[in-house]
């Protein structure tokens, strides 16, 4: 675990916009480093995470590839082999399901079949999440598939801090890494240095010390367990809340830390919850703290569904901060509250 | 030469025009949630192939979908109420904008992944020769579509298993925001034809007679057990990939725009009606209006909808039927 | 739970065979199934799991197809949704990630997607594991990757008679459905009747009982695990080893119904044991069961890398009864033993 | 016409038969653990298309890879270590026959996924353009590799880019035990590259002097910037898909495969190199000889070296290393 974290007084700057910053002082100070992706050129990248990139660096450097996501990871694989450093685009997570053997038999596998030869310094970034009604095909998050493949490393980041920070040690990592970026926190704005800095790799963040119950939240649910936390403290429960940030690999040091001085936990994620990333935690968590768990690990996410299209149907489907604060209350045996 | 029927054909692509453009202002004000591609421009390409399909053939469609559904004889009400994701929509809800479908009417879905619903128009041909009934199936893509991997292994599976599919590539030049020139070095999508085996025909896209005649002409050969074959329509979308707007945009110019819009779909077939005497402006008219009538009592149907009920979430994710065993 | 099982007095047949003979079967009772995939044409199948339906239903209704997953599996789609009951073989489990948008975005998605109107009765068939040096590529066991997928139904059958008895039941369901075979159980024998029966889906199997802990094995781990259960008999210790059989949806019920009895759990599979299929039973299993765990659930699976393709790695890849043996130990607080 | 050198061409065919052979025999008598697909017959291609290759080209092979590597430079006792699963192999034991590589001979691996290693020469090409080093990628592939969708969109990505990397497909007419003309409705494969906006050339993949030739016009159209090009060589393998058998299968017949080996690469260059008086029969021999002494010492080599300790298991998941920051 690390404290990296902002200082207070650092400007201020969007999500989306940590994204495009990393990248132009990534390009800036190295060559090697190039974006090819659909619509990442004058376009700047759907959500506009890539804007001013295409200005600054021309076609040479940011490219718009065909819609060809099995070659735009390819193109990345054999750059990176060869000696660049890519950061390849799928524009929507669902997309990486067309991907997949480029990424998880390919990328994530060159350098152990080939006995440790190859290097591949490949970042992917992606966008993942619910909330823009765009239904069961564009709203996906599928970090647990790819924190199963030996080979990948795996990055959610939860702020525009660690956005940038992330980002930077993802391309300056010589692994293929993934870098999940939601689609809900593309607005947040938070502190952002200027300069060019790393968020470390495999390193979670305490989000917010507490001493009765540790939260392990995922990407946009951090900010969810933060207020469902605000919440219980007037109810007299103070909530750890752990931002793992790196999901492959992961900081079980920080998490079981935390277990072993709270005796509580509940894991929340935005993914399916059946064989998502929070049954690995959970899972890991009862391996590593039996003996000071008070009550089962608990765990949050999304039903056994798709996403679905209808407003009132997706605000059922994401978890949020009240039914995280329901969630702590059944780990801690309060009564629920009746809203 | 085929005959056709201007009345319909007119009266298709109306539809298509009066639904797409309501929706899109529906949208711009806010009252529709989630993704819209807009069909507004291309009307000629769904209603002249649909409207030389047989009611049971199928169709599969794309992100762009409601013109399809429209031309298939989708109903506005249905359609409407699942855009703005009420309980009484196509999908109750679940599916949207880009899930939109109706199987009753053959039409197999809108769908989110470019390329992937042409493999499953081929499996809907696969069952159609397997059950030799005669139907077949049409798969609606994009230019840009053509790039993906799914296209390239369903095209060529239809053409060695000689499956009754017709493959429909709209060309409208782009893909999102990007041109086609920039991501792939041909100048028509046909030239992807004799890869596969399939004859590729290519068509104006913005004239519903020459893109009916021609789809009449490929299905005949398709249905007579020649194999796939591809039509490319030429043609141009007015809005943006997604949303209305679509001028005083980066990625095109207004003039390009204006050019095409010269040559837009109905108001020339309008003309040509008009001049052969088959349809009188006051008769297209009332088209128009009797199709903004039926949009109107859609969006108030839609409206007065209920949503879903929060017991619907978990519905239908398993059909709990099986095979008689 | 159901005991549904071989009578001893049944014929014995391979579990290769058991293939074939379900497939036949169901083909001469119902016209709408029809076989299709790369070399599973006259040639059988490369593993012969399908030899003999060539010859017996032509190639009307055993289809040769290009070496195109995407477009297998869409084909199997698009005819399922048209009314036939496809049954469509992906060669290796591995090949899989090719055609993973077609299987989780579209097979698995569309009914939900299209309001429940789509009926998708699809089996995808295919084959895991490692044992062959195939390596990294040709030896993965992925159901993890399925499991978290609303809308399919996995299952992985690790004897002859589940083999034919899932696969029937498989092909007789209307959703999309993946039976997984592992290579290393084709030449396994074991009774199973010679009519056509369903091995019911949703169904674990108590494979063996015993008192003293629960072990849920999973796949061709089924056979290690009782090797090592009659091993840790001799030792006093009565294992309960518990064979899913369907992995989605899961029989939690079975499986914590028998931790309840046994106050200690140990899961093994051959995949990858961070993000497997035995995070989420692990997890399911202390979260139900949670005042009645001794111990913490254990996990073994294989490490985290891409699978080697030397023998000498394979062997300490692949988890083994020994492994198992010595994991049982670990949960009961044994002294391990030394070989 | 472009020149050649006789005795390199041969050599390079008659290593890799030689390897091939043997590995055929070491696995016959269980001596090689795992899949083995083996070259023989198509010596020519491999061998015609990296001696048109500079040292520092890279190339991407396939499942049946040792051809590529024995034709790029490949070292015997490594591979032969490789096959074993022993620690000195190029892999370390980790990859065996189906990831086989030397990447600072350019070898980018072979790939047990059908038309994997296609994108990935796409990315080499892109990244030698990119750096503008003047060096080429050369993807090799099989016909039945040509319907899977990563082929398509590597190809198409390759026009596009307008990348310097010259596709090579090996068409032997079989994928697996399926007949390539069961699973695509064309007569040759190049009737694909006019989709990708590329040149396509076919070539007699028996005659290492055609294939060489043919390869050196195509590269220097890619290399001078025109673009991918596509060359399409016909061979035949002569043992089975897997393994070495071949002979009295179902899904050939040993006339096809006979008339085949009538046209053996390297007996008919042999008989053209005699003629000419470049190399006579003696001279020839002792190539045979010398390769196969070689593979005989790298056998003994292998079989000495030791397996890989088990702590080797977990190396090289992950590169410890990165940029400098
Ligand atoms: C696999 C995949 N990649 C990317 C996208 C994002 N996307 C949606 S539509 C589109 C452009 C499609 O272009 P084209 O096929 O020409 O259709 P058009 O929008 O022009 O009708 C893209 C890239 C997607 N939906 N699926
Ligand atoms: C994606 C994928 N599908 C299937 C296979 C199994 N497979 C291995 S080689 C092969 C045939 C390849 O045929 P071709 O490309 O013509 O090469 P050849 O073996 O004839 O040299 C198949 C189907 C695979 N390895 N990868
Ligand atoms: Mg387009
Ligand atoms: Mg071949």
């Amino acid at each position: 675990m690390t404290t990296t974290e902002a200082t207070p007084d650092a400007r201020e700057l969007m999500y989306l916009l940590a994204v495009s910053e990393a990248l132009a002082q990534l390009m800036r100070a190295d060559e090697s480093v190039f974006l090819a992706g659909e619509d990442v050129g004058a376009a700047g990248g759907v959500f506009g995470t890539f804007s001013g990139l295409f200005d600054e660096f021309g076609q040479r450097r940011v490219i718009d590839t065909p819609i060809s996501e099995q070659a735009i990871v390819g193109l990345g694989v054999g750059a990176a082999v060869s000696g660049l450093r890519p950061v390849v685009d799928i524009m929507f997570m669902d997309f990486v399901l067309v991907a997949m053997d480029q990424i998880a038999n390919q990328a994530a596998k060159l350098r152990y079949m080939f006995g440790g030869q190859a290097k591949v310094p490949l970042t992917i970034t992606t966008s993942a999440g619910a909330g823009l009604s765009a239904a069961a095909q564009h709203s996906q998050s599928l970090e647990a598939l790819l924190c199963h493949v030996p080979g990948l490393k795996v990055v959610y980041p939860a702020t525009p801090y660690d956005m940038k920070g992330l980002l930077v040690s993802c391309v300056r990592d010589d692994n293929p890494t993934i870098v999940i970026m939601n689609k809900m926190l593309l607005g947040a704005v938070g502190p952002v240095p200027e300069e060019l800095y790393e968020t470390p790799l495999g390193e979670a963040r305490i989000a917010r010390s507490g001493s009765d119950i540790t939260i392990v939240a995922v990407g946009r649910m951090v900010d969810e367990a933060l207020t469902a936390a605000a919440t219980l403290a007037g109810e007299g429960v103070e909530c750890e809340v752990i931002d793992p940030r790196t999901l492959q690999p992961f900081d079980t040091e920080t998490v079981v830390g935390s277990v072993r001085r709270t005796n509580h936990a509940l894991v929340v994620h935005e993914a399916v919850r059946f064989g998502g990333i929070g049954a690995e935690i959970a899972a890991q968590i009862q391996e590593e703290a039996f003996d000071y768990l008070d009550a089962a690990v608990a765990r949050i996410g999304a039903p056994f569904c798709p996403v679905p299209f209808s407003p009132a149907l997706e605000q059922l489907y994401v978890p949020d901060a009240a039914r995280i604060a329901e969630g702590v209350r059944g780990v801690l045996g309060m009564n629920p509250v009746v809203a | 030469m085929t005959t056709f029927d201007g009345i319909d054909l007119h009266r298709r692509m109306v539809r298509i025009r009066v639904f797409e453009e309501t929706a899109g202002r529906l949208s711009e004000s806010a009252r529709l949630p989630g993704f819209l591609h807009l069909y507004v421009g291309e009307e000629a390409v769904a209603s002249g192939v649909c409207a030389a399909l047989n009611d049971d053939d199928q169709i599969t469609s794309t992100h762009r979908g409601h013109g399809h559904l429209v031309a298939k004889g989708g109903d506005f009400k249905r359609m409407m109420a699942e855009l703005m994701g009420k309980a009484t929509g196509y999908c109750h809800g679940k599916g949207g904008s880009m899930h939109i479908n109706d199987l009753d009417l053959g039409m197999l879905g809108a769908n989110g992944i470019v390329g992937a619903g042409v493999p499953i128009a081929v499996g809907a041909a696969f069952a159609n020769k397997y059950e030799d009934n005669g139907r077949v199936a049409v798969a609606f893509f994009g230019d840009g579509s053509t790039n993906i991997g799914a296209f390239h292994e369903a095209a060529n599976m239809a053409g060695a298993l000689r499956l009754p599919v017709l493959f429909v590539c709209e060309n409208n030049e782009y893909g999102e925001y990007t041109r086609r020139c920039d991501t792939m070095a041909i100048t028509d999508i046909i030239e992807r034809a004799p890869g596969y085996g399939m004859r590729g025909v290519i068509v104006d896209g913005m004239d519903v007679v020459a893109v009916h005649e021609a789809a009449t002409g490929a299905l005949e050969g398709v249905r007579s057990g020649n194999g796939p074959a591809l039509l490319e329509c030429k043609t141009y979308r007015y809005f943006d990939h997604m949303g209305v707007k679509g001028v005083g945009v980066s990625y095109r110019s207004d003039t390009e725009l204006e050019e095409w819009k010269q040559r837009d779909p109905i108001r020339s077939f309008e003309a040509r009606l008009a001049e052969s005497g088959e349809l009188s402006a006051d008769a297209a008219r009332a088209v128009w209006d009797e199709a903004q009538a039926e949009v109107d009592g859609a969006i108030e149907f839609a409206e007065q909808s209920p949503l879903p009920e929060p017991e619907a979430l978990l519905v239908g994710v398993y059909n709990e039927t099986g095979a008689p065993s």
